[in-house]
């Protein structure tokens, strides 16, 4: 019973960031003329997943106390690469999609090399490398375009049905069977499947560990006899392969490339949000990925909201910018429960 | 000494000239060192004198410029901790080496987790963090709970645990009681000894001398990065250690105390003070030129006592009176304004009282910047002129004021944290453990300044770990239990009995 | 839609882009209609602008009485939030999505979706790279090819010379375009012509600095070309005390108000307008093809042009209003009539 | 031993020991030059870029960026980071021109001073962290700006006076590069010879220590804001000048090269550290080699992979932390 104390005490972070997302999403379904139908549950997995990708490729860095400025670039630079693979024969589109991968996280190994081996900083070596990073990406598609396997484009942004009807899975999707899960949207199911597959393994190992022990204390990690090296290596990897991920889809949502700059500084800040959001220390140490992803789940369904009300669209912006200060500001609330102040500075 | 009785089968691990420089500083030079199985082997010296970098070469952490390691009489080099920690050599580092965020459990097993299928077992983990923690007396530390959430003394017995849990061949604690209640000490102590039984090394650096009698088997002493002696304990008067260690003779250990006053004019009162669940409505007066111990066993609020009095903690409630006048302190800054005159030396000088990577200079002047500047801007000569007054009267050893503070080694450290107060020109001086890591002829230098503080006239509260200071220096103390003072010590009652009786709470065998 | 062939409906304000461009037909439905406007990026004027004129048209008593509910979201420059608002739009049971696409491509999924829901998707101003939607633009190309045109003209024998071109924003679909039909005229000309090109990003203090770079290395052009932040390049210039040479332009208010002042002293230039004013087309193509309307697939919209010598204080320019607006908003031949003035001095008179 | 009397010089402003990325910075701008000279040399055959006139023009440009870069550092000197520069900027650009008349550039400080009084009073007493709590004060920002420039038809136009100090010349000199210098020196000034300054320093390595040094570090952290704040006022207000008016998005060009001129400069990006002099030579790198970029006709692409390489190459040579063994 203690320990059910002591664990929720130690989640209050995420489990607030779960109970405002549930809040919300359940607000506007409510409000929505198809609320609680799958279509609305398909275009907002589709609209989330991206983003909750490039907020957990956030995470990771953070955790270890650093912050990495290039996932948006990264995700931006797998997005073109993608866009020039994602075609031809299955076993083409297959590799490509290893490529694209493969890619993201050999440009997170470069920010993990920089870091590690250059000594720099890791929101200055990204604010760096993802300059360049953008700089291959532009030069890979100067301007936006691609061609991507139509079937494969649909299939991964519909539900799990499309996916069988098109490739012939499960008698076309018809088999009995296959029915009580066939209208789980397909990112959804991506999703799902890169927390439990990739990141929970990877918080449970010992490099995984050593993550959250450097955000923790370096030295004192060091002293432990930690592989820290190889942590932060491993964790800018990890953040440029989730960030990957989420270039790939990107392209398969859009059928093309674009190395759109002012998207991938977008797509940086709100990771950044999103990982405050979802209860992640930015000095490093606590929290886990899975805050990220209601993070971004969260900044997500608030604009959604805004599809449903009525707001003058200039004004939009304010609201927007409020409703964001006020969200990022929750954590404030720590501080008037702080009654030493010396616990303030950390 | 040392190389003479050398034992090919009994020295398990076996230094020879090993030098270390810094810079210009030599830490260690030309130390031939050896400690031996199933002894208890405790290295003694000054501030600075390189015990810290002794093990810190033998754990790994630094790597020697000359010489040679030999374990079992092979050549070794371990190029990180982990290297040492494979070969059996753990220590327990000065500065603490936990991981705030981590749990207990995870703490613990932090350099060799159980794991199944690849990934670290929780359950496993959990048990094996059960099992250690009761082996130290610490049933009461839950394994789940963050590390950042537990007292210091708690904190240093997970790292007792922690270092124990790689199943140690030669165990290295540097300074590891220095935060430990004498309870605490005695678990350890019990530990250790039957460690050594079990034929483990153990080599430990503390600035204790009860405790050095208390465990010790063989004892070295180091000056200046240099080997003085080994011998066994006992061989050695304590006069002739401390000798060895500083280079020349001490004589007291404290100084006299002056005879108590009759009536002291009370410099600061409280009345029903009291903070959270961690201070109840304490009572306490202080006089001027009186220096008034806190005792007690570890987190009774003794911290918190001298923390609320300075402004750090919210929500403090009850009457302070400073000089006569009723005072509301709400932050540091009100505390040291004038007509308050408070200073508080704090526990952890590396996070809360030192800049590290900024200048000696920097670090001395930062709390007197508003009384040398003139208009807007800091008088540059008037600055100076204080930083060489801090230095010469703290007697702290720097080779240039425009050094980072960090290549001071702990015990100047401590002092730089002292001068920097002493220029605000403190009425009111409150003292959080502040010999913790320093050496017997700091400590003696610290000691008679605060006595001389209060002979000018100058109030002093002063919390610390270790009895005999309290006995020492103290002209009253008050022992503190469960955020009261259960009693208050005046003249020959201040002895370690009634310390101890007192802060157990045991009112009967007081006396 | 139905594809069908031509003539569209109401030549005169839809007309085709091009002679073989495809036509489409939706079923004919009963207003009022539930229209939705999906803008990118929000934080320029002309996108204000365009969000003002989009109001101000939807309250016009004719097209207000067709609409029953009206909608305008700014998703910023993130595509993937801007494809969930049209796909949002379109579960929420709108008949009409009108947007600015914050990328030419990547569009399938909503256009498929719209397709199967029965909803008209209108992308203007930034269009896509597809013939499958009803889109709504300026031929980039072409004002790309009026640019080259103009210095020609205004060169008349000459046949070499160095001319600066200050381009947009890196990426973007117009950039190129414009770069593409301008590089294209320059080349058929036959002369001998050195282009510097630098990257202004339609924006005005951008353009200006690397004007003033540009000018400082090479001292002297004999034309200028700048795609946007034509008021910046243009104060670069007269700064750098650089003679006032033949220039194309952009439609700021400012530039216009520079050029009747400058005009004389040699900037021989043309104004040409990428127009915020073009929203109100948009919504009115999709308004008749909800009515049921024969639409050309791709509809052209006049590019209006003006040269120094057709400028006219409180006509087509407004020496009393700020810099920042884009003075082309009015569409006559599609009865779309809200001028820049009414739209960006409606809540506030604030004249200089 | 004691300590002998030092030099008073380096006791008292001495900030750490490294010259080294001033030194580096410096020589990197005249590898910037004599890169771009050659290109010049090659294709027009002048030496334009070692003109003064150039060099003058590049300075006034650069003053925008310098403003900016000086009120950067002292946050990031904190171990803090202003991500609402570029709608500050706007902001007070717009709110400057709207105003007009002899009110004009106070108002424009006036509202820089705001924006960065709300950063401060966010970060220091409801220790928001100031990467997240500045990026939702900029988006605020920009929709104040948003809501303003559509509701109100605000006036743009920037006064006579906002115009003489972005492009006015007295002697030759532009008047923005005086600008600059006095911000300068101001803030060289603060940093090393006032209590505020040192306490920014003090509160940048170690704030723990600084507080109960019984340093009010919250007003210090509030201050620091508040000055970063006012100085992107003043930049605003003087590229609204430059322009001649004030529009939206004018800030968007100057935050992340203002971050890098300070870091290039030799200043720690997680405080503590750093040297005005580094943040001066940072500022006129970053803008010699965008104007070199530009000169050129590096396309985006390659302008943004040399950009990159410039800062990570510029930190490897000099920047590398030290390594964390204990
Ligand atoms: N990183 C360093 N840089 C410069 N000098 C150092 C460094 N570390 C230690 N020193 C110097 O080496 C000498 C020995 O230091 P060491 O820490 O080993 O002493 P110590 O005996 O542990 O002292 P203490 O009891 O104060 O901890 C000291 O004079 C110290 O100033
Ligand atoms: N191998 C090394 N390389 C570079 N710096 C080092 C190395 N070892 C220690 N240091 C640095 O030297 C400083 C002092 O180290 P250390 O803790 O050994 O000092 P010390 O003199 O023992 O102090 P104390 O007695 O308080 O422990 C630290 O800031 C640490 O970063
Ligand atoms: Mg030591
Ligand atoms: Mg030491």
């Amino acid at each position: 019973m203690n320990d059910i104390r002591v664990r929720l005490s130690q989640n209050a972070a995420l489990l607030t960031a779960i109970a405002i997302f549930i809040l919300s999403y359940v607000f506007y379904n409510m409000n929505h003329p198809r609320g609680f139908s799958v279509a609305v549950l398909i275009q907002n997995s589709n609209e989330v997943f991206t983003l909750a990708m490039v907020a957990m490729a956030q995470t990771v860095p953070v955790l270890m106390g650093g912050l990495d400025l290039s996932v948006g670039a990264i995700m931006t630079l797998v997005n073109t690469i993608a866009s020039h693979l994602l075609n031809g024969s299955p076993l083409q589109i297959a590799l490509g999609m290893v490529i694209s991968l493969a890619a993201g996280a050999a440009c997170g190994f470069v920010n993990g090399c920089i870091v590690v081996y250059g000594r720099i900083q890791p929101i200055i070596a990204t604010l760096a490398t993802g300059a360049i990073f953008l700089g291959l990406a532009l030069f890979l598609r100067p301007s936006p375009g691609g061609n991507v396997d139509d079937d494969l484009s649909w299939a991964a942004t519909n539900d799990l049905y499309e996916i069988a009807a098109t490739y012939g899975y499960a008698q076309n999707g018809e088999a009995a069977w296959f029915q009580p899960i066939s209208w789980i949207p397909v990112p959804l199911v991506l999703l799902v499947l890169v927390a439990v597959l990739v990141w929970l393994p990877f918080a449970r190992s010992v490099t995984g560990r050593t993550v959250y022990a450097v955000g923790s204390g370096e030295g004192a990690a060091y002293m432990s006899g930690l592989p820290i090296d190889r942590a932060k290596i491993a964790a800018f990897t990890l953040g440029g392969f989730f960030a990957g991920i989420g270039g790939l889809y990107l392209t398969l949502q859009t059928s093309s490339g674009n190395a759109d700059i002012p998207q991938a500084g977008a797509y940086t800040l709100n990771s950044i949000a999103a990982v405050v959001i979802g209860g992640t220390s930015l000095l490093g140490g606590v929290g886990t990925a899975i805050g990220s992803i209601f993070g971004a789940l969260i900044l997500r369904t608030i604009s959604f909201n805004f599809r449903i009300f009525e707001i003058d669209p200039l004004m939009q912006p304010l609201f927007e910018g409020v409703v964001l200060l006020a969200a990022v500001s929750l954590g404030a609330f720590r501080v008037l429960r702080v009654k030493n102040t010396l616990e303030l500075f950390r | 000494m040392s190389t003479a009785q050398r034992d090919p089968i009994q020295a398990h691990v076996q230094l020879t000239g090993v030098t270390k420089r810094y810079g210009g500083v030599t830490a260690l030079d030309n130390v031939d060192f050896e400690c031996e199985l199933g002894s208890v082997h405790a290295v003694l010296g000054e501030n600075g004198a390189g015990k810290s970098t002794l093990i810190k070469i033998m754990s790994g952490v630094v790597q020697p410029d000359e010489g040679e390691i030999r374990l079992n009489g092979t050549p070794v080099s371990f190029s990180h901790p982990a290297a040492a920690n494979a070969q059996g050599i753990v220590c327990i580092f000065q500065e603490l080496s936990l991981l705030s965020d981590l749990s207990v459990a995870d703490n613990i097993s932090i350099a060799d987790p159980p794991r199944r299928f690849g990934l670290i077992d929780g359950k496993a983990q959990r048990r094996r963090a059960e099992e250690l923690l009761a082996r130290i007396g610490c049933e009461d530390v839950n394994p789940m709970s963050r590390v950042r959430d537990l007292p210091l003394s708690r904190r240093q017995m997970v790292e007792i645990a922690k270092a124990l849990a790689k199943n140690p061949n030669v165990l290295i604690l540097d300074e590891a009681t220095s935060a430990l209640t004498a309870a605490d000490v005695e678990t350890v102590f019990d530990i250790l000894r039957r460690l050594r039984d079990d034929g483990i090394s153990i080599l430990t650096i503390s600035h204790r001398m009860h405790e050095i009698e208390a465990i010790a088997d063989k004892c070295s002493v180091f000056r200046n990065g240099r080997h003085i002696e080994t011998f066994q304990q006992g061989a050695r008067s304590e006069g002739e250690i401390v000798q060895m260690m500083i280079g020349r003779e001490i004589t007291a250990h404290f100084p006299p105390k002056p005879p108590p006053p009759d009536a002291p004019k009370p410099m600061l009162q409280l009345e029903k003070y009291s903070w959270e669940d961690k201070l109840k409505s304490i009572d306490l007066s202080v006089g001027a030129g009186e220096i008034v111990g806190l005792g007690g066993l570890d987190g009774q609020g003794q911290k918190e006592l001298l923390l609320g009095l300075f402004g750090v903690l919210k929500g403090t409630s009850g009457q302070v009176t400073v000089q006569g006048k009723a005072v509301d302190i709400n932050s540091p800054q009100d505390a040291k304004r004038a007509g308050v005159d408070l200073a508080l030396i704090p526990e952890d000088r590396k996070t809360e009282g030192l800049m590290l990577p900024m200048s000696i200079a920097d670090n001395l002047t930062i709390a007197s910047l508003k009384r040398l500047s003139r208009g807007i801007f800091v008088d540059g000569d008037a600055l100076t002129a204080a930083v060489e007054d801090g230095i010469q009267r703290m007697q702290i050893k720097v080779g240039s004021n425009s050094d980072p503070v960090s290549t001071l080694s702990g015990g100047n450290q401590q002092k730089v944290v002292i001068a920097k107060w002493l220029m605000t020109d403190p009425k009111i001086i409150l003292l959080n453990d502040p010999t913790r890591g320093i050496d017997v002829g700091t400590k003696q230098e610290i000691y008679r300044l605060l006595r001389n503080l209060a002979e000018t006239g100058a109030s002093i509260i002063y919390y610390s770990t270790d009895y005999e200071e309290l006995i020492g220096c103290c002209d009253r103390v008050a022992v503190m239990y469960d955020g009261e003072i259960v009693r208050e010590l005046q003249g020959d009652e201040i002895n370690e009995r009634n310390i101890i009786a007192s802060a157990l709470k045991m009112d009967e065998a007081a006396e | 839609p139905n594809k069908v062939s031509g003539p569209g409906f109401d030549a005169g304000c839809f007309a085709p882009w091009t002679d073989d461009i495809g036509y489409f037909q939706w079923d004919k439905r009963e207003g009022p209609h539930k229209i939705a406007i999906v803008n990118g990026f929000v934080g320029n004027t002309w996108r204000i602008q365009m969000i003002q004129t989009a109001k101000a048209y939807a309250a016009q008593p004719e097209i207000a009485s067709q609409i029953e509910e009206f909608k305008v979201v700014s998703t910023g420059t993130d595509v993937a939030a801007q494809l969930g608002a049209i796909e949002d739009f379109i579960n929420q049971g709108y008949d009409a999505i009108v947007t600015i696409a914050v990328s030419p491509e990547g569009f399938d999924r909503v256009i498929r979706l719209a397709d199967r829901n029965d909803v008209v998707l209108v992308p203007f101003d930034n269009v896509l790279d597809t013939d499958k939607v009803m889109q709504v633009n300026k031929d980039q190309l072409e004002m790309g090819r009026m640019y080259g045109r103009w210095l020609l003209e205004q060169f008349g024998d000459k046949s070499e010379g160095k001319i600066l071109e200050v381009r947009g924003l890196p990426g973007n679909s117009v950039d190129r375009d414009r770069n593409i039909g301008f590089h294209e005229v320059m080349d058929a000309s036959g002369g001998n012509w050195d282009i510097v090109e630098v990257v202004g990003n339609w924006d005005d203090g951008t353009a200006q600095k690397v004007t003033a770079d540009a000018i400082a290395v090479h001292s002297q052009f004999d034309g200028v070309v700048v795609q946007g932040g034509t008021t910046g390049a243009v104060r670069a210039m007269l700064d750098a005390g650089h003679p006032m040479v033949p220039l194309a332009g952009e439609a700021e208010n400012g530039f216009r108000k520079i050029l009747a002042e400058e005009a004389d002293n040699g900037l021989k230039a043309i104004s040409i307008g990428q127009s915020p004013g073009m929203v109100s087309v948009a919504m009115k193509a999709a308004l008749a093809a909800l009515d049921g309307q024969v639409m050309p697939q791709l509809i052209s919209i006049p590019i209006p042009a003006t040269r120094y010598d057709e400028l006219e204080a409180g006509k087509n320019y407004w020496p009393d209003l700020t810099d920042n607006f884009f003075t082309v908003n009015e569409f006559p031949a599609c009865g779309v009539n809200i001028t820049a003035r009414e739209i960006m001095t409606n809540d506030a008179e604030n004249l200089e | 031993m004691t300590s002998l009397p030092q030099d008073p010089a380096s006791s008292r402003f001495k900030l750490g020991e490294d010259d080294k990325p001033i030194v580096m910075s410096a020589g990197f701008i005249l590898v910037i030059l004599a890169v771009g000279t050659i290109y010049t040399l090659y294709t027009q055959g002048t030496a334009t870029l070692l003109s003064p006139e150039y060099l003058l023009q590049q300075l006034q440009v650069g003053a925008f960026l310098g403003i900016v870069a000086a009120g950067m550092m002292l946050v990031i000197l904190l171990g803090h980071i202003d991500l609402s520069i570029p709608w500050t900027i706007a902001a007070g650009a717009m709110m400057a021109t709207t105003v007009g008349g002899p009110m004009a550039i106070p108002v424009g400080l006036g509202v820089g001073l705001i924006v960065g009084l709300v950063n401060g009073l966010g970060v220091a007493y409801l220790r928001i962290p100031s990467m997240i709590f500045t990026l939702g004060v900029n988006a605020v920002m920009r929709g104040l700006m948003v809501a303003h420039t559509g509701g109100f038809a605000p006036q743009t136009a920037a006064t006579d006076l906002m115009q003489y100090l972005a492009v006015g010349k007295i002697l030759g000199i532009p008047v923005a590069l005086m600008v600059w210098a006095v911000v300068s020196i101001a803030v060289m000034l603060l940093l090393q010879r006032t209590a505020v300054g040192k306490s920014i320093y003090a509160i940048g390595n170690k704030e723990a220590a600084a507080y109960l040094a019984g340093v009010p570090t919250k007003r210090v952290i509030v201050t620091a804001f508040c000055l970063c704040g006012m100085l992107a006022g003043l930049s605003g207000t003087l590229l609204a000048g430059y322009s001649t008016k004030a529009y939206q998005g004018m800030g968007d060009a100057y935050l992340l090269p203002a971050i890098a001129a300070v870091v290039i400069g030799g200043t720690h990006i997680l405080g503590g550290r750093g040297r005005y002099l580094g943040t001066l030579i940072g500022v006129i790198l970053i803008v010699l080699l965008n104007s070199v970029l530009s000169i050129m006709q590096m396309p985006e692409s390659g302008r943004q992979i040399i950009y990159g390489t410039v800062i990570i190459v510029m930190l490897l040579v000099y920047g590398r932390g030290r390594k964390v063994t204990s």
